[in-house]
């Protein structure tokens, strides 16, 4: 995309696309927590994306609340969402935690199909962002915003993951055994970290739909779940680093493929393939690595 | 300091422990000793929580802990080590350490992420402190290698340090020789005696190796077929009758 | 790998370019966003193939004024997300001076902000009476599929003709389906009509006999079912096979031969109302619509082996709209949105005959509609 | 109301028979490598579209379209599993995965390439008018479909249970490395599997398309019941998919019929969710078996 930015930055078809780039980044990178540092894989993100979309447009159309705070609503309302669905995951792991995850998000689905506002045709003239009086009206300020959540949740991931929490979570990931040993608060963590990683994707629903104004069901089913897991495994997995690259990849590169028409869902597949096959840790770590290594023998 | 009175456990049909009871007195080096399969790693499982006993009832500095989880039984300062390393194998050396440091220290995700002020000096005392113990490891140049890349011995070493990194007042040792050669057993056995005598931590330890058990330990209890059958002094179980019968059918009873 | 990516990534980016400029002799850009993949993909199709071939016969006949007419398509994939970021594209970089499509009500819905804040006129090819109401605030959005509201009276004025009251309806759970379903809902009483049975199914669900024998068990009269795709096959298979003794309604989605072909004998006796696209060829000489049905049909059966069916008409009006427009008062954004809002009168089109006016930016109602029968493997019309 | 009881049984039946055949092809490559094939799905769609391409198109005889239709499904997965599964040497469950899904696109973006968009259908195996039991209507498709359906579990049962190839992908599932030391080739009976659960998907395919109609984009939806199926009778256990699908499928179509059709899914995944949370080896799962796996 480097080559393109130059003569792209006032352009808001640009702009849009770095929105939504930015917007998958959120969740994405409450996905890599979730699923890199802590182990536990969800193909149910979608649902509490929806969850965040639906709460904070309901919340601030039709009971007139300020976008902020039917945002934080929103967030609490999946963080509840996440508890529900996480205390008794718990003891699943692997295929049985994923199916669990993927049966919740269509449930949620199933639920916004029928009793959400719409129904499947779904609702529009949703308030657009705003705070404490102003009103982000430019694809550019929506961007700034955007991307100013995003730059605040990573450091916000950043810190927590080079903290003590974050060693929690990755030491849940590679023994629990071990970690009951040192004391470590299993089932509370996983809980925790399930509740974040659906504060991050509520986020980025409530921002979606308060940019696009309209949303409906269809935006948030078992495939957008695996869309976004399909960004965290490509941009890697082990660093939220490796989630941000993935979102915007993922988000970019049907827009690249459109001078394949009707060919593109094809390229888009064997694009998938081939980087699952040849990068597989992700391109992230791959690169890191690789650069790594170059310092290590220019050291040398 | 730790009391285990009558403890049984069947695992499908077959009695791994039979109405075993001892005792761990403070200050002291103790050791479980027993041939394969005398239901020694069982007893270290239903002591540390990882599963209940069927009879019987575990008590430690005091208060009762028979049917509490391993987590809570570590957060009343009894740690342990695995005869199967349980390393968290793609964290660094540092980190493993500082992953034992959970229990004593207190910043949640939300103080974390937004590193409030004594989280910061919170992390700086656990990494000093960390730095300390691997230094008291013989670890202190390998903070920063994975942990799955360091020898056998070294990962025993980190996982004793990991143990003393929750400080706790019981440790206990689940084999630790096993895969040590000659050399690193020796320095093992010191290891074990500088942490009891100089940091004063008892310990029960359940080894294999009967020569750094006699050399090392104060007192020794011996489990055969799930049963107790002999407990005291070294020198005393040395020429215990029924100890030897026990460990000549496997092994042999020179050491 | 990365070289390769590097590769694919240069070469793409080249040909969006070389797309982007290859605007030698200043062409008059209009844009399409259809949903050509996808689930909608049944409505994108066809509307597709209509603008591309509507696109070479007005280029062919010497274009808009002497300029080339260019249309450029964005495949919205039948996402929302997708919809937005087309219209973007089309607005900002294309520089488009109207905008066809989309397919769909929910991608529809979803780039009227945009759509409002460029002010770019917009007209839609789908269904959903939000598209164009309140109208006041959609003063750039026009469409040309007619309102869902309308093809329910047709059959609530049939049913009524019929003396049926109580109907069981079943409706697909997709924009379309509850767009139909609310219609249903809203103006039975009017009719004096009462729904006993309101049942839904998936868009993939394979088998409706359940619903169907709910609705029996109801009481109904009549059976309505509101859906596009392989659904409304399905449930006409399962009515045929339940031997319901009821009548069988479908939504104006039924008009496409193929679900006649596919449903074989079970077909036979389902009414629906349809657009005149579908039954031309038996339209009396005479009717304002015949002959330019003939031509667009005919020609377009010729060019893509199948048949454009009532979707295709609403892109086929959208685009003789814009293109009329564009010949009357040049490529500017807001008289072509006049023009079109005020010149539209008795204008007949492929989908209906159209009176657009500025309380009212369809400009169909329910005579848009004929009442046809499946009989012997054809369609008739209901006398 | 027997007799409405009897159609919506009949219904879900028919349905479930369905999710049921899918649900085994998931057991067979489950069982052989500890992968969820994602592309299930659409080696249902495959051998839908494939049997009208055969019957319709070339007007090949009835039969003769139904073996080619099965041995294309078995190229198709032969050249997937060699292509994508083979090279992947990962332990990394979750990276298998994903490669399924990613080769679930691209079928699918062939698929629509050769088929576009539209349903395809063909006539039923049998003409004739359906069957009615106790005032309640079965199609004869839908027996044929049942029929196909506990064919296909008495075929596989009869080959993992008689036979020397059949046993030894047991095998392979219980302990590869054990496996290849007594000399079975792993590889060959994971590619078999691949080839053995996609000609069972296409003999679905087959079966439904007079039903259901098939077209490019089924798959998913397919994927996702048969897998619900699958873990419903317990991951790996051929009957148990076959008990699992049959079970929610009755559950949806009584769920429509009893209480709301809205609310059909719904229900089934609440079900499903239940099982997981106190029976997280399946109905006929046995926890020992889950923990021997380890997954």
């Amino acid at each position: 995309m480097v080559y393109a930015l130059p003569n792209l930055t006032d352009d808001s078809y640009f702009i849009t696309l770095m929105i939504f780039s930015g917007i998958n980044a959120i969740v994405a990178i409450g996905l890599c927590i979730l699923m890199g540092s802590a182990g536990q894989v969800s193909l149910g993100q979608a649902g509490f994306y929806g969850i965040g979309a639906y709460a904070s447009s309901v919340l601030s159309q039709s009971f007139g609340l300020p976008v902020v705070i039917s945002m934080l609503c929103a967030a609490v309302i999946s963080g509840i969402a996440a508890v529900i669905l996480a205390a008794p995951s718990l003891r699943l792991k692997g295929h049985y935690l994923a199916v669990a995850t993927l049966g919740f998000g269509e449930i949620i689905h199933i639920i916004l199909n029928e009793f959400g506002p719409g129904g499947p045709s779904g609702f529009g003239d949703i308030p657009a962002l705003s705070a404490g009086g102003f009103v982000l009206t430019t694809p550019a300020h929506v961007a700034w915003v955007v991307w100013g959540i995003l730059l605040l949740l990573m450091i916000f991931s950043l810190n927590m993951l080079n903290a003590r929490p974050g060693r929690a979570l990755r030491a849940l990931h590679g023994s629990e055994t071990a970690c009951n040993a040192m004391g470590l608060d299993v089932v509370g963590l996983k809980i925790k970290v399930f509740v974040l990683s659906a504060v991050y994707a509520s986020i980025a629903g409530s921002l979606y739909a308060h940019y696009v104004s309209f949303i409906s069901p269809s935006s948030f089913t078992l495939f957008h779940s695996v869309l976004l897991l399909m960004m965290v495994v490509l941009g890697g997995i082990t660093t939220v680093w490796g989630g941000l690259v993935g979102a915007v990849i993922i988000t970019l590169l049907p827009e690249t493929l459109k001078a394949f028409e009707e060919l593109d869902v094809l390229v888009y597949g064997l694009i998938l393939t081939l980087s699952l096959l040849f990068l597989r840790r992700g391109i992230v770590p791959i690169v890191t690595a690789k650069i790594h290594s170059l310092l290590v023998r220019r050291n040398a | 300091m730790l009391e285990v009175q009558n403890i049984s456990k069947v695992f499908g049909g077959v009695h791994a422990l039979v109405d075993v009871s001892f005792s761990v007195a403070e200050g002291s080096l103790s050791a479980l000793i027993g041939p394969n399969g005398a239901g020694k790693t069982t007893m270290m499982n239903i002591i540390s929580g990882i599963f209940p006993p069927d009879k019987g009832s575990i008590s430690f500095k005091g208060g009762v802990i028979t049917r509490l989880s391993p987590a809570a039984i570590a957060r009343r300062g009894l740690s342990r080590t695995f005869q199967h390393i349980e390393l968290f194998a793609e964290m660094t050396v540092l980190e493993n350490i500082l992953v034992g440091r959970y229990i004593k220290s207190r910043s949640g995700f939300l103080a974390a992420g937004l590193r409030l002020p004594f989280v910061r000096t919170e992390e700086e005392k656990n990494r000093a402190k960390s730095l300390e113990i691997l230094a008291s490891i013989g670890l202190e140049g390998k903070a920063d290698e994975l942990a799955s890349n360091l020898p056998l011995g070294e990962q025993r070493m980190l996982e004793i340090g990991r143990a003393l990194a929750t400080e706790p007042s019981l440790l206990l040792l689940d084999e630790p020789a096993a895969g040590l050669n000659i050399r690193e057993t020796r320095d093992l056995g010191k290891m074990i005696v500088r942490l009891n005598t100089e940091r004063e931590i008892t310990i029960l330890l359940v080894e294999h190796d009967m020569d750094l058990v006699m050399r090392i330990s104060t007192s020794i209890t011996v489990l055969n077929f799930g049963q107790k059958i002999a407990s005291g002094k070294p020198a005393d179980i040395q020429r215990n009758r029924d100890v030897i019968t026990a460990y000549l059918g496997e092994e042999d009873p020179s050491c | 790998m990365m070289n390769f990516f590097k590769a694919t990534l240069a070469v793409t980016l080249l040909l969006m370019i070389s797309v982007s400029f290859a605007a030698a002799q200043e062409p008059i850009r209009i844009g399409a966003i259809l949903s050509v993949t996808g689930a909608a993909s049944f409505l994108g199709e066809p509307e597709k193939n209509t603008v591309i071939m509507l696109k070479e016969q007005i280029n062919k006949a010497g274009g808009i004024n002497g300029r080339p007419l260019e249309v450029i398509v964005e495949d919205s994939k039948s996402d929302e997300t997708q919809a937005v970021l087309a219209a973007k594209k089309l607005i900002e970089r294309d520089k488009v001076v109207a905008i066809i499509g989309p397919s769909t009500t929910g991608e529809s819905m979803a780039v009227i902000s945009t759509m409002m804040q460029n002010k770019v006129m917009l007209i839609s090819a789908a269904a959903g009476t939000g598209i164009t109401l309140p109208v006041k605030e959609r003063y750039w959005i026009f469409k040309t599929a007619q309102y869902d509201m309308s093809a329910v009276e047709a059959i609530y004025y049939e049913l009524k003709k019929k003396g049926i009251v109580k109907v069981g309806i079943i409706t697909i759970t997709t924009g379309f389906g509850d767009a139909g379903r609310k219609a249903l809902q809203e103006i039975a009483s009017q009719y004096g009509i009462s729904i006993v049975a309101d049942e839904r199914y998936g868009p993939k669900d394979s088998d409706m006999t359940a619903q169907l024998t709910k609705i029996r068990a109801a009481g109904a009269q009549a059976v309505i079912n509101w859906s596009v795709g392989p659904g409304q096959v399905v449930v006409t298979k399962n009515w045929h096979a339940l031997k319901m003794g009821i009548p069988l309604y479908q939504s104006h989605g039924w008009g496409s031969k193929k679900n006649i072909e596919l449903a074989g004998k079970a077909a036979e006796g389902v009414i629906a109302p349809l657009g005149r696209v579908v039954i031309w060829d038996k339209l009396p000489e005479k009717h304002i619509q015949k002959a330019l049905l003939k031509k667009y049909v005919t020609e377009y059966e010729a060019r893509f082996k199948g048949e454009p069916g009532q979707f295709g008409a609403h892109a086929y009006d959208a685009m003789q709209m814009i293109a009329e427009a564009l010949k009357k008062v040049g490529p500017d954004r807001q008289k072509l949105r006049d023009y079109v809002e005020n010149n539209l009168k008795n204008w007949p089109g492929a989908g209906g005959v159209y009176n657009m006016s500025p309380s009212d930016h369809c400009g169909l109602d329910k005579n848009a509609f004929e009442m046809v029968v499946v009989k012997n493997g054809d369609w008739m019309l209901l006398k | 109301m027997l007799t409405v009881f009897l159609q919506f049984l009949f219904s879900g039946l028919t349905v479930g028979s369905v999710y049921a055949l899918v649900g085994m092809g998931f057991n067979i490559i489950y069982n052989a490598t500890s992968i969820i094939n994602l592309a299930q799905g659409e080696f249902v769609v495959i051998g839908g579209l494939l049997m009208w391409f055969f019957l319709e198109s070339c007007k090949l005889p009835f039969l003769l379209a139904v073996a080619l239709t099965i041995l294309s499904a078995g190229l198709v997965a032969l050249i997937m599993e060699r292509l994508t599964i083979r090279p992947l040497k990962t332990n990394d469950l979750l990276i298998m995965i994903m490669v399924t899904v990613a080769v679930a696109i691209v079928m699918r973006g062939l698929l629509m390439f050769k088929f576009g968009k539209e349903p395809y259908s063909f006539a039923a195996f049998t003409e004739g008018d359906p069957l009615v039991i106790g005032g309640a209507v079965i199609q004869l498709q839908t027996l044929w479909v049942l029929g196909i359906t506990g064919t296909c579990i008495l075929a596989l049962y009869a080959f993992f249970n008689l036979t020397i190839a059949g046993k030894a992908m047991r095998a392979c599932s219980f302990d590869p490395t054990a496996a290849s030391l007594v000399g079975i080739p792993v590889s060959r009976m994971i590619m078999f599997s691949f080839i053995l659960s996609a000609m069972v998907g296409a003999i679905g395919g087959i079966a439904i398309t007079p039903i259901s109609l098939m077209e490019y984009d089924k798959g998913p939806m397919l994927a996702v019941k048969g897998f619900c199926a699958a873990m419903m009778g317990g991951l790996g256990r051929g009957r148990g998919a076959v008990v699992g699908g049959l079970t929610i499928g009755v559950l949806e179509s009584m769920t429509a019929g009893y209480i709301h059709s809205g609310l059909k899914d719904a229900v089934a995944l609440l079900i499903l969710l239940s099982i997981l949370f106190f029976r997280p080896a399946g109905l006929f799962g046995n926890a020992a078996m889950q923990r021997l796996k380890g997954h």
